[in-house]
């Protein structure tokens, strides 16, 4: 199956690039536009998809500072 | 002759960048929030941090007020240089063909290379032959260049052995077509004086920009 | 005139909670006392427990940092402040500290180490001067350890990532892997800046009636709890229930605050100005009060907050990143805050000062804590330590991994690819040394990073800045390994002609409640104290951590040290390379053999640290570093390198590869000739140059000529030994830690 | 609304972390894992959705590297 994870900043955990954004949108234009957040995508095949969870503790996020969650783009 | 040194939040070679400028014509600081060029015969962006490389390298800083002024004035034929930082955000603005990804090995490097110059067709390399081989620093995360540039556009590659980013084609810097807009990753500007520089090769790319910019 | 605070706030915590925070049942009867009998409210014991935990108030270590030198005549500001600095001439000075992040580290090594190098920076430019250099001094288990190549991976990358981004150069700094290190790393951090004097700015608050101003980035949850209970108690396996939250660190943000602290300073506008580390707002304001005598009132519902939902006493101890306090006379808060605008940082008032020695903390109109700030920063109890020297050895025995029967050829080829001597190129590539068009001596060039001032304009001088702090030898002798440990120092220093201004260290130690740990620690900073006063470098500020042990037991002593030193003449700066064809290659400085007590070479043999270890006749290595100090800068010397880890024949194996060039060196007879080769001892160096240079510099100290520059091969004869290496076969041994970087 | 956009390297661009962990993966005991692709995730909270495709295209993603999808996450 082709799965995605989505990574983000942990609730509360300082978002630098976050807040970076979020200054700069007015500027270009772009009113109106409040909490932003701003993390990673990671798509992949996998077989087993039961070890998708331990992949994310292990090694697609850092769990001290990012919450994941996991999608299935498509079964196999 | 003065040459202008735009600092944005974040931008940490600005002061090499007037110190370098410093030897061949008089640096002139431009401010990312001010959109005057205040005269100046050229632009030099420097490297750094410009917004923390947030989201991706060079996309906010492209955006400043003084980056409208700075695209206008490239479209008037004026020269300007973008080092690093600098070089990232004249792709992100359309200046230049191209972008830069992170390095193959998602490590930032900083170490002394060999580039080759490959076109003298742009002002800053008009005081190079073709061929000639320049010790620059380089010091960056993302300078793997990728785009769809034309080969008289190649205006530096890395000498072999010297390409740490895996940069399409080996290449270390472009010019628009007009040769008017030049970036590059290695940094000239820590290159002008044997003292701190370990080379004096990148005084001539400064040069070169002076010598055009008084024509 | 103590009003208890309105009965609204919660009751007392009570003395359990006190004990969970890390005060001791006699330690809060001693609170209550400082509030007049009251038990202290949630803000209160939060404040209190942060204040006098053993990483801010030093209870263990004070009234021994005390009997350190601190006087000097080039020191301007010397412990007490931010950090120390030293005078270089023209009006002009050099601050700098060195400061840990172990435990952050150990916890989240990318976070930990880019925050440490953040914190480091924030004191540096809160002295009002300009930050220009970085070092950073590390410490791991062996590197065979999956755990330890992570944490050094993560490391580095993280002070990579704050130094490469705010534009400060990371010119130098060491790396050490070793057993105790494996559950309880070293992360220190060492920066230095460069003011003019007379801009230099306190941090004493000032001036009944001004303003405090809190400016940078909000207040998060960060590093809740992190100072008291992160800092000070023994990390065991799990880890879990001590990560709060993680302070992350923004360079992009320090680098504003950077810029907007500095340009403050410059047009005038501000009283005091004072950085935010560990224990947030109540440690800084609180300072600033003491240090000023006067009182605060300050208002929480004014901090801005990244979380809506935060208590008072979470907002007073949060140790949120980029910030920093100010006072400003009330008619100039305008134009500060107009300034912070300009760099984009927020600026907000947050209270006063007042008369007085009461610190009033406010929610709105509600009393939320009323505190004496001198009860709070100055009366923590202060404990004698009770030292003991241990009967057993206190650390096991390294595993070899070279064995007795190996040769001199394999033993050099070990050597330089064992992991505390390879080169660190894979490391410091990875920082940039360069940005500020000042390094004249970048990583590997010199054994001490040279800085041109620039700044100072026609005829400005330059700085050399290093870092040491071996802790295997000073776990066999805290003492003379301390004293060792500042000579080496020293000595890097003076391989480029720089003389020491003033040093700077952090105690890295263990518990210090256990007597084998309190004479460790006693002993070092008598080594420490007697080295700099023997150098005239005067200690002008530092740090300590205590209580650094994990499963397996305490960390090696590491008193790490840093120096700055000035040299008149970058130009002539030395460097460690051979330099030209046909130089004499000389030993310089030793007026008796070395010893493999403690070295390099007994640890991959696997050998058990000694009981001790030989005497160092200080005056004499003080007089070496004189006599090479003034050859370098008379620019005698074509190369220069000191003898440190690994011995005689390491150095020169340094220094043929750093130029390029092989050597051929005949020694003689040797009485032992492992000892010769690999032994290690104080005040050595390897010089090269024209044969009658050298012979003049042999007038004033011992100084043997060796052999000659050349070729592409070390070779060496002594005793009946002949022996060769290409360099390209020392080259490749010399890379091995590239693959920890892959 | 809060809207989410998913950021990724174009076909043909080069991915270095897609590759790093496609690598790292295995030797950790995840095996049966490929097509590893890293990108970035950006969520905001925007009043106008009608502005967020071109605040992709001039802003969050770059068009000669990056493709993107809008996604949202809850009307309002
Ligand atoms: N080992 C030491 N030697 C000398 N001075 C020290 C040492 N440790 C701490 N100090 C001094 O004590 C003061 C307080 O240190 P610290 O709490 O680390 O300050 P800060 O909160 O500004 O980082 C500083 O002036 C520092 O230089
Ligand atoms: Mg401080």
């Amino acid at each position: 199956m082709r799965a995605r994870v989505l990574i983000r900043p942990k609730a509360g955990i300082l978002d630098p690039q976050g807040v970076a954004v979020e200054r700069a949108l007015p500027a270009l234009g772009f009113g109106g536009v409040g909490n932003v957040h701003v993390g990673r995508l990671v798509e992949l095949d996998v077989e087993d998809e039961s070890q998708l969870d331990d992949m994310c503790r292990k090694l697609l996020a850092n769990p001290l500072i990012e919450d994941y969650e996991i999608q299935t783009v498509t079964a196999s | 002759m003065k040459l202008g040194v735009v600092t944005f939040p974040g931008t940490c070679d600005d002061v090499d960048a007037r110190l370098a400028v410093a030897k061949v014509a008089e640096p002139i600081a431009l401010w990312h929030g001010d959109p005057d060029l205040h005269g100046v015969d050229g632009v030099v962006i420097p490297g750094g941090f410009s917004y923390g490389d947030y989201l991706r390298v060079g996309a906010i800083a492209r955006f400043s007020p003084v980056m409208e002024s700075v695209i206008a004035f490239a479209r008037e034929g004026g020269p300007v240089l973008g080092i690093c930082n600098g070089f990232q955000i004249l792709c992100e603005a359309g200046l230049l063909p191209g972008a830069l990804l992170p390095n193959k090995d998602l490590r930032f490097v900083c170490r002394q290379v060999d580039l080759e110059v490959q076109s003298t067709a742009t002002p800053f390399t008009s005081t190079c032959e073709v061929g000639d081989r320049l010790s620059i620093p380089a010091k960056h995360r993302s300078g793997c260049y990728t785009g769809d540039v034309p080969s008289e556009q190649v205006v530096l590659r890395y000498a072999e052995g010297h390409n740490f980013n895996g940069s399409q084609d080996d290449i270390a810097g472009v010019a628009n077509a007009q040769g008017n807009v030049m970036g590059l990753m290695p940094h000239p500007e820590h290159a002008v004086d044997l003292l701190t520089g370990g080379s004096a090769d990148g005084l001539r790319l400064f040069e070169g920009m002076a010598r055009v910019a008084v024509a | 005139m103590s009003r208890s605070p309105d009965a609204s706030t919660t009751a007392p915590p009570g003395v359990e909670q006190a004990v969970a925070l890390g005060l001791t049942r006699d330690e809060y009867a001693l609170v209550v006392e400082e509030l007049d009998g009251r038990e202290p409210n949630e803000v209160e014991l939060a404040m209190f427990s942060l204040l006098w935990s053993e990483h801010c108030a030093y209870k263990h270590s004070k009234k021994l940092l005390r009997t350190l030198p601190t006087e000097g005549p080039a020191v301007v500001m010397g412990p007490g402040e931010n950090a120390g600095a030293v005078d270089v001439g023209d009006g002009w000075a050099v601050a700098f500290k060195v400061e840990s992040h172990n435990h952050p580290s150990a916890v989240e090594p990318f976070q930990g180490a880019a925050t440490g190098v953040g914190g480091i920076l924030r004191d540096i430019f809160a002295l009002g001067a300009r930050p220009i250099a970085v070092l950073d001094s590390l410490r791991f288990g062996e590197p065979d350890s999956e755990r330890s190549r992570y944490l050094l991976d993560r490391a580095v990358a993280g002070i990579g990532h704050y130094g490469n981004s705010i534009g400060v150069p990371t010119v130098g700094g060491e790396v050490v892997f070793e057993g105790p290190y494996e559950t309880n790393c070293l992360v220190n951090a060492m920066a230095l800046g460069l003011a003019r004097t007379e801009d230099m700015i306190r941090s004493a608050a000032t001036g009944v009636g001004n303003v405090l101003l809190l400016f940078g980035a909000s207040t998060g949850r960060d590093g809740i709890g992190g100072a008291s209970v992160l800092a000070s108690a023994e990390l065991d396996a799990e880890d879990e229930s001590k990560r709060p939250s993680v302070q992350v660190g923004d360079p992009f943000e320090e680098s504003k605050l950077l810029e907007c602290s500095l340009e403050l300073l410059s047009r005038g506008l501000l009283v005091a100005l004072q950085d935010l580390g560990a224990a947030g707002l109540t440690s800084a304001a609180s300072e600033m009060a003491a240090k000023g005598e006067v009182g605060l009132v300050l208002d929480v519902t004014k901090v801005p907050l990244r979380e809506a939902d935060m208590a008072p006493f979470e907002i007073m101890v949060s140790e949120s990143q980029e910030r920093m306090l100010c006072v400003c006379e009330p008619d100039k808060v305008a134009e500060v805050l107009a300034l912070c605008e300009k760099w984009e940082v927020n600026g907000t008032a947050i209270g006063e000062v007042t008369e007085g020695n009461r610190f009033r903390i406010l929610r709105g109109d509600e009393v939320v804590g009323d505190m004496p700030i001198t009860g709070l920063v100055d009366d923590a109890p202060l404990y004698d330590l009770a030292p003991m020297k241990p009967t057993e050895p206190l650390y096991p025995v390294p595993a070899a991994t070279l064995g007795f029967e190996a040769d001199v050829r394999e033993a050099l080829v070990a050597l330089l690819s064992s992991p505390n001597l390879a080169s660190r190129r894979p490391l410091f590539e990875q920082y940039d040394s360069i940005v500020q068009s000042r390094t004249v001596r970048r990583p590997e060039e010199a054994d001490a990073a040279v800085l041109y001032l620039y700044d100072m304009g026609e005829g400005a001088p330059s700085i050399a800045t290093s870092i040491d702090g071996n802790g295997r030898r000073v776990a066999a002798d805290p003492y003379w390994g301390t004293v060792g440990n500042v000579l080496e120092c020293a000595a890097n220093l003076a391989c480029v002609g720089a003389q020491p201004l003033g040093t700077t260290n952090n105690l890295n130690f263990g518990n210090p409640e256990k007597p084998h740990i309190a004479w460790q620690l006693t002993e070092a900073v008598r080594g420490l104290g007697d080295a700099c006063r023997a150098l005239e470098a005067p200690i002008v500020g530092g740090n300590v951590s205590l209580y650094n042990e994990g499963a397996d037991g305490p960390i090696y002593p590491t008193p790490v040290v840093g120096m700055v030193g000035l040299l008149p003449d970058a130009t002539r700066a030395g460097g460690l390379g051979f330099a030209r064809e046909g130089d004499a290659i000389a030993l310089v400085g030793w007026d008796g053999d070395p010893s493999l007590d403690a070295s390099e070479l007994s640890k991959l043999r696997g050998e058990a640290l000694p009981d001790g270890l030989p005497a160092i006749d200080v005056g004499q290595v003080v007089g070496v570093l004189d006599a090479v100090r003034d050859a370098v800068r008379d620019g005698e010397l074509s190369s220069v390198h000191d003898i440190a880890e690994g011995g005689f024949l390491v150095a020169v194996a340094e220094s043929c590869l750093a130029g390029g060039r092989g050597a051929a060196l005949d020694l003689g007879d040797a009485q032992d000739v492992w000892t010769t080769l690999f032994g290690e001892r104080s005040g050595g160096f390897v010089v090269s140059g024209p044969r009658e240079t050298l012979e003049r510099l042999g007038e004033r100290v011992p100084l043997d000529v060796f052999g000659t520059v050349g070729g592409d091969r070390l070779e060496i004869a002594v005793s009946s030994l002949g022996e060769s290496w290409s360099l390209d076969e020392l080259r490749t041994a010399s890379a091995a830690l590239g693959p920890l970087f892959p």
